[in-house]
């Protein structure tokens, strides 16, 4: 290293009006109009084939696993809004659950509605979750508003009484919401085209996936397009972004009511999958275990949020598992049952978030970069 | 449209400069005219430090009568060995009692700093001080060795008020009655500090912020006081105030003080020995006056 | 695959799709379980399940009910089984929450294809399986809770209650209140469900209005306004609704404000020994409480149900007291076993259905069945007891009703004997 | 108006707990700039140890001192072996890490004691003294409000008036300077999640006797309404938390 010279100031000739180098500097293809449109098309492929895909393999399962997969789908409709408002946004929020709860709630008063007045047809399912989005995405607004306002604990503590007042509200207005016993209605069945023995979880599994898709695709898209980079750039700095012109309160609602309306449609889907609604549902630990879900897979990533569904469904069936894996003296196993999954479902947490506190989606990353041999050769 | 700081950069890249100070323009034109113009030269290297001593009383080292001279008579011997730092510098050994590292931005300045308390973890090479490796010594026990560390941005606790904060300087003595005295001479150094006790850091002005967090430094005894930008921000008047105060502080002591500065030229009036440093290495290392006086040195490593 | 598919042919001609592949193997699923046999029924084996809370905040003292239950088909088991089939217990934990429950039953019900659901736990947990229930014909016998919502033939013709109903409790309740304590400012304090609200209809039945009624919500465990407010109404009884934790908190707050009324307490909540246990040293404000039960006291060693049951237990559960969970968990089993019993050899759910609908069970408790055709009811009616001493024992008649307009009457019924090993023989 | 005036002083003493929950929450988020989602898991335990030492000596107020110096110990356990190795990168880390610690502690108490409800002993009358007919606070309010006080003016001392204090302010404001001038951070913030997990766990032995009484979830409702009032009343200012302890009650 020898010392810097002082620059040699005649030799800079003036520049003719070029474009700004700036341009060249941000990142992304060329012609953006046609980038867009290809990356809208990549995404509907994939969906289409994600869609194929799944639906052969529910082809295949028996009734409780169409179910599972149709919980998945359910909870990846939540997980793909959320992971996009706490990852990209950066906005914290502990009463997701409550947003479901909108949702789900908002469905089973339309399809009571139309049991009572006796109307039937298969568009009361389609409508009754289009209101549940709607509802909640005004829901959202509402709270988003509010939100705004607020940053990181404050913000998590505001969200977190929405998350034990909604449930709260159903005791309250007994007389509409049933109190913690909830609503019913009846339960969705396949239609008659696809024969009288179809397997009621099977077409389950379908509407699910047909949320989850349709989410997923939107997402994926959001996350690309502008409104995506705007809401990246408001998270990791207001100010800057600010001064890049993005109206930052407006922003984050935004956020908010787009995240709001994935919960709406999840807790609609979710409720659909059992017929029936109850506050016990969407106590605070639905909201601390969705927010788990989407750290653990992977804040950010909607791949991660697929982890993160995933996972929402296998914990609902890890402490059956364990208590039938083990078989233990009955006392002890009277205490272990239920518990032991719990504690192992902490101590997994906890290592999780020691070892790999990219989520799921970051050691997968990790993994695949340290497989492949081109990327390896490329850091040395 | 480029708001710069880097003179190299600014030099190369731009036909129109306009060169603020305190808000308003002092200088506008081509690059040539602008580093000709002496208001600029002065902003950017800091006007001359006035050669006599503050008029109103003798600066005096807190407690010096009884602080045991080193052994050489002189301050701790710093040495810094190649491949010390995250680039390695070059070898580099201060054998004066004031040392002032300079360069530009990103130069590796206050990183040098921040490696010799330990703040960073130096990836190779070694630190001494009194002889002894200080790598893999907490950061919170270097300061019972006698280092202390002013660091970037002054460092005041903006939440406690001016006492806590010297106080918070001696707490780890174990004579707290010296630590005691120790802060009342502070006081009697830095007459605005003792009149705002029990302000809030906050609440303090640049300069009034520069002296606390010299004072409380000051208020552990150290034999090596370690300075990152103290000018920064302040007015050039409370900047010659400052370094005409360290001048004293290692004239009447063997404090050893290394300095890193981007106003060079209040820098080079206090130090002994200029060090300059580029890209994470030391590139010169050589006494002050030299560089001081020698312009096409100054013009070569310093850009000006 | 080539047979189900000729038979299948007929049904989807002109509505096929494209995906005819995955149609047919799809199709082939369907048709081989629908054609399969019993589920959970094999010559040997008869496999039921529960969800119980296990877990959770329920899971105090309810959490011993599914343990006795499982110890009594052990014993069963021991001595032979039903009709040569040993019973298998699935016992899973939905710590008291409806999502569990969903995902619970539904894997017991399609994961482990289990014959029946025997005792689910809870009011708002058993909502919400009733619909998937209903659609998948499994029978749902003896539901754990008080709710009349297990009493609708027509729209969940496989679901049966079997402890007496809450409104027939307040009916009978509110019986006694008004021939002992005639005059009195009588007031109501219950559980924001099913429970609550059937109970206060009961008690309205027979009294008229209230003077005053306050509720609570499980999940809060504030109730001294509440309290406050019946102390403020004047109450001098206070016919409670509630679990057992809130009957002690009801009542610890009330001696706390220094209201003295005379409490009557649905049996649900009632248990002396989870009481008194949960009182602590303050359990002395039990004495002279009022309530009901149906069963054998599970103190009362003289009685011969209650001499089996002890048995049972100690080879069994000797790890959990003998209480009126343990007595409720052995009584339940029995009624099932007889049902079982009555359900015939070539066990069906059907047959199972029906005779629980047939009825005519005898066993531990103190009232006869209502089960018929339109009524899926368990028992008729419950018997007044009383703390004295620290002693809950039983005073006056047994009374039965309905959960209609139906007069309450004493019961004629004489108490049983249980059979040898206790163990139903037809 | 009775019932209003009843309603007050009821409200003061279980305002008074929550508020004592809530200053834990609040010590810890100003020394780590987290929020213990664990704290009312924590709470529970430490209260298990109380009343295990209560039920083995027969004083309650062994007891007492067992749970708050347990809630000592797990504080800085937790904060050693766990809390110091997760990444602050993101700081919804610390809540994963503190969410699966509420899980493991709550399975563990559950194995270890069960889930059921164990009676909590009081060491005063919960019976409401009456003051000219109007029963208004009981002995147990008054030793509850009295024990919140306590502990607030002594933190307040310890806080102001000490080096200890001084040092842990300086290092939750500023973690490296205080470093620079000696401080040992790591051992301030150690020593804040002890002293936090004493406050939250002799606010857990104070309120679970007028509860349903011991059992793992027992303080999750608690830990919600103090984490609510500690966030509307600013995690930052100490007068506005005790206003709004005080209107959530």
């Amino acid at each position: 290293m020898t010392a810097t010279q002082p620059p040699d100031v005649s030799t800079v000739a003036p520049r003719p009006a070029t474009p700004s180098p700036l341009r060249r500097l941000w990142p992304g293809p060329p012609g953006t109009a046609g980038a867009r449109g290809s990356t809208l098309l990549r995404h509907l492929i994939l969906a289409v084939l994600a869609g194929t895909a799944v639906v052969l393999v529910t082809n295949q399962l028996a009734p409780y696993q169409n179910l599972q997969v149709a919980r998945v789908c359910a909870f990846l409709c939540v997980t793909a809004g959320y992971t996009v408002l706490v990852g990209l946004n950066g906005q914290l929020s502990l009463g997701h659950g409550a947003l479901m709860a909108t949702g789900a709630y908002t469905v089973a008063l339309v399809q009571q509605g139309f049991e009572e007045g006796a109307v039937q047809g298969r568009w009361i399912l389609p409508l009754s979750l289009l209101l549940a989005v709607g509802v909640t995405a005004a829901a959202g607004l509402v709270i988003g508003l509010a939100a705004a306002r607020l940053r990181g604990p404050y913000l998590a503590g505001v969200t977190l009484a929405v998350a034990t007042l909604v449930p709260a509200i159903t005791t309250i207005f007994t007389d509409v919401f049933n109190g913690e016993q909830g609503l019913r209605f009846p339960m969705e069945t396949p239609p008659a085209f696809l024969g009288a023995y179809f397997q009621p979880e099977r077409w389950l599994a379908w509407v699910a996936l047909l949320a989850a898709l349709l989410t997923m695709l939107l997402m994926a898209n959001l996350v690309r397009s502008r409104f995506g980079r705007s809401l990246r750039a408001v998270r990791d700095d207001e100010v800057a972004a600010r001064l890049a012109g993005i109206h930052v309160a407006r922003n984050q609602v935004l956020a908010f009511v787009v995240s709001a309306a994935c919960a709406g449609l999840g807790g609609g889907v979710y409720a659909v999958l059992t017929a029936t609604v109850a506050p016990g549902k969407f106590a605070l630990d639905l909201s601390l275990f969705l927010l788990m879900a989407i750290v653990i897979g992977g804040l950010g990533s909607l791949a991660g949020a697929i982890w993160g569904a995933v996972l929402l469904v296998a914990l609902q069936d890890l402490p059956s598992l364990i208590t039938e894996t083990f078989t233990l003296p009955s006392g002890l196993a009277q205490r272990l049952e239920g518990n032991l999954a719990l504690a192992v479902f902490g101590l997994i947490l906890i290592v999780a978030m020691l070892v790999a506190p990219g989520g799921l989606q970051g050691a997968a990353r990790t993994l695949t970069a340290r497989l492949r041999p081109d990327r390896r050769a490329a850091r040395r | 449209m480029l708001v710069e700081h880097h003179m190299d950069l600014v030099m190369s890249v731009c036909h129109d400069v306009v060169v603020l100070d305190f808000g308003k323009v002092i200088a506008a034109g081509t690059p040539e005219q602008v580093r000709d113009n002496p208001l600029v030269t002065e902003a950017y290297l800091g006007a001359d430090v006035p050669a006599e001593r503050p008029a109103r009383r003798r600066a005096r080292w807190p407690g010096h009568e009884r602080r045991r001279r080193h052994p050489a008579g002189r301050g701790p011997q710093l040495r810094l060995r190649p491949g010390a730092g995250t680039a390695g510098r070059h070898a580099h050994r201060p054998r004066r009692d004031r040392h002032a590292v300079l360069g530009a931005n990103g130069a590796g300045k206050t990183t040098l700093l921040r490696t010799l308390s330990g703040l960073l973890r130096p990836t190779g090479g070694r630190v001494l001080f009194d002889g002894a490796d200080l790598r893999g010594v907490r950061v919170e026990r270097l300061v019972r060795r006698g280092l202390a560390h002013v660091p970037e941005g002054r460092g005041v606790v903006a939440e406690l008020t001016v006492d806590e904060n010297l106080r918070l300087g001696g707490l780890w003595r174990r004579d707290r009655a010296d630590a005691r005295r120790a802060q009342d001479e502070v006081y009697q150094l830095f007459e605005p500090l003792a009149r705002r006790r029990r302000h809030a850091g906050h609440q303090l002005s640049g300069g009034e912020r520069q002296m606390l967090a010299l004072g409380r430094a000051l208020v552990a005894r150290p034999r090596l006081l370690l300075l990152d930008e103290p000018s920064l921000g302040l007015a050039p008047r409370v900047t010659a105030q400052i370094m005409a105060l360290l001048r004293q502080l290692c004239d009447s002591d063997g404090l050893t003080v290394l300095l890193v500065e981007q106003n060079v030229r209040s820098a080079l009036s206090v130090a002994d020995q200029g060090v300059v440093m580029s890209l994470g290495r030391v590139v010169m290392a050589t006494p002050a006056v030299q560089l001081r006086d020698d312009a096409t040195l100054r013009h070569a490593y310093l850009g000006f | 695959m080539e047979n189900h598919a000729s038979h299948r042919t007929p049904r989807t001609r002109g509505h096929r799709r494209p995906r005819a592949a995955g149609r047919a193997s799809a199709c082939a699923n369907d048709e081989k379980q629908a054609a399969e046999n019993v589920p959970g029924v094999t010559d040997t084996e008869v496999v039921i399940g529960t969800h119980q809370p296990l877990t959770g905040p329920a899971a105090a003292g309810y959490a011993k009910i599914s343990v006795a239950t499982k110890a009594y088909f052990d014993h069963v088991n021991s001595k032979g089984g039903v009709n040569g089939r040993k019973i298998v217990y699935k016992v899973m934990d939905d710590g008291y929450n409806p999502a569990n429950t969903d995902n619970v039953v539904r894997k017991l019900v399609l994961d482990d294809k289990v014959f029946a659901l025997l005792g689910g736990l809870g009011t708002p947990t058993h909502t919400n399986v009733l619909e998937f229930v209903k659609a998948q014909k499994v029978p749902d016998l003896f539901v754990s809770s008080g709710s009349r919502n297990w009493n609708q033939p027509d729209k969940y013709p496989t679901t049966f209650g079997w402890q007496p109903d809450y409104t027939v409790e307040g009916k009978i309740l509110a019986t006694f209140v008004k021939k002992e304590f005639a005059g009195r400012k009588v007031c109501h304090f219950g559980q924001n469900d099913d429970f609550g609200r059937d109970s206060l209809a009961g008690v309205e039945k027979v009294l008229g209005p209230v003077a005053a009624k306050q509720t609570y919500t499980p999940t809060n465990p504030q109730v001294g306004p509440a309290i406050g407010a019946l102390k403020a109404a004047g109450c001098q009884v206070v016919i409670s609704a509630s679990i057992p934790g809130f009957t002690a908190l009801a009542m610890g707050q009330a001696a706390g404000q220094g209201f003295k009324a005379q409490w009557v307490v649905s049996n649900v909540g009632a248990d002396y020994t989870t009481l008194a246990r949960q009182l602590g040293d303050k359990k002395v404000i039990l004495e002279g409480l009022l309530a009901d039960n149906y069963l054998p006291m599970a103190n009362d060693a003289a009685n011969p149900w209650i001499q089996e049951f002890t048995k049972i237990h100690q080879q069994y559960n000797a790890a959990n007291p003998l209480d009126g969970n343990a007595v409720y968990g052995y009584s339940m089993a029995y009624t099932f076993v007889q049902a079982l019993l009555a359900a015939g050899k070539d066990l069906t759910r059907e047959k199972l259905v029906g005779a629980v609908r047939k009825g005519g069970f005898k066993g531990p408790g103190l009232t006869p069945f209502r089960y018929s055709d339109n009524v899926h009811a368990g028992y008729s009616g419950v018997r007044m007891n009383k703390v004295s001493n620290g002693v809950q024992s039983y005073f006056g008649p047994t009374w039965t009703t309905d959960d209609g307009d139906g007069e309450v009457k004493e019961s004629t019924e004489t108490p049983n004997a249980p059979p040898a090993d206790a163990i139903p023989t037809t | 108006m009775d019932r209003f005036l009843f309603l007050t002083f009821d409200g003061l003493s279980t305002g008074a707990v929550y508020a004592a929950f809530a200053l834990a929450l609040v010590l810890i988020w100003r020394a780590a700039r987290l929020v213990n989602f664990a704290q009312g898991a924590m709470a529970v335990a430490t209260a298990y140890v109380g009343y295990a030492v209560v039920s083995a000596t027969g004083s309650y107020w062994l007891g007492f001192g067992a749970a708050v110096l347990a809630g000592l110990a797990l504080g800085a356990l937790v904060e050693r072996v766990l809390m110091r190795f997760v990444g602050h990168a993101n700081p919804l880390n610390d809540v994963i890490v503190a969410l699966g610690l509420v899980l493991l502690i709550q399975a563990v108490l559950g194995i270890v004691f069960g889930n059921e409800y164990r009676p909590a002993a009081a060491p005063f009358d919960t019976d409401a003294l009456s003051v000219g007919g109007i029963s208004a606070m009981s002995p147990y309010d008054l030793w509850v409000l009295g024990a919140v006080l306590a502990v607030v003016v002594l933190l307040g001392l310890l806080f102001t008036r000490t080096p200890i204090g001084l040092r842990m302010r300086a290092s939750a404001f500023a973690p490296e300077v205080s470093r620079l001038l000696g401080v040992n951070v790591g051992r301030m913030l150690t020593v804040g999640w002890a002293l936090a997990a004493a406050v939250g766990a002799l606010a857990g032995m104070l309120v679970i006797p007028t509860g349903l009484g011991l059992h793992p979830h027992a303080m999750d409702l608690v830990f919600v309404i103090a984490f609510t009032a500690a966030v509307v009343g600013g995690l930052d200012s100490p007068a506005a938390r005790w206003s709004a302890a005080c209107w959530s009650a």
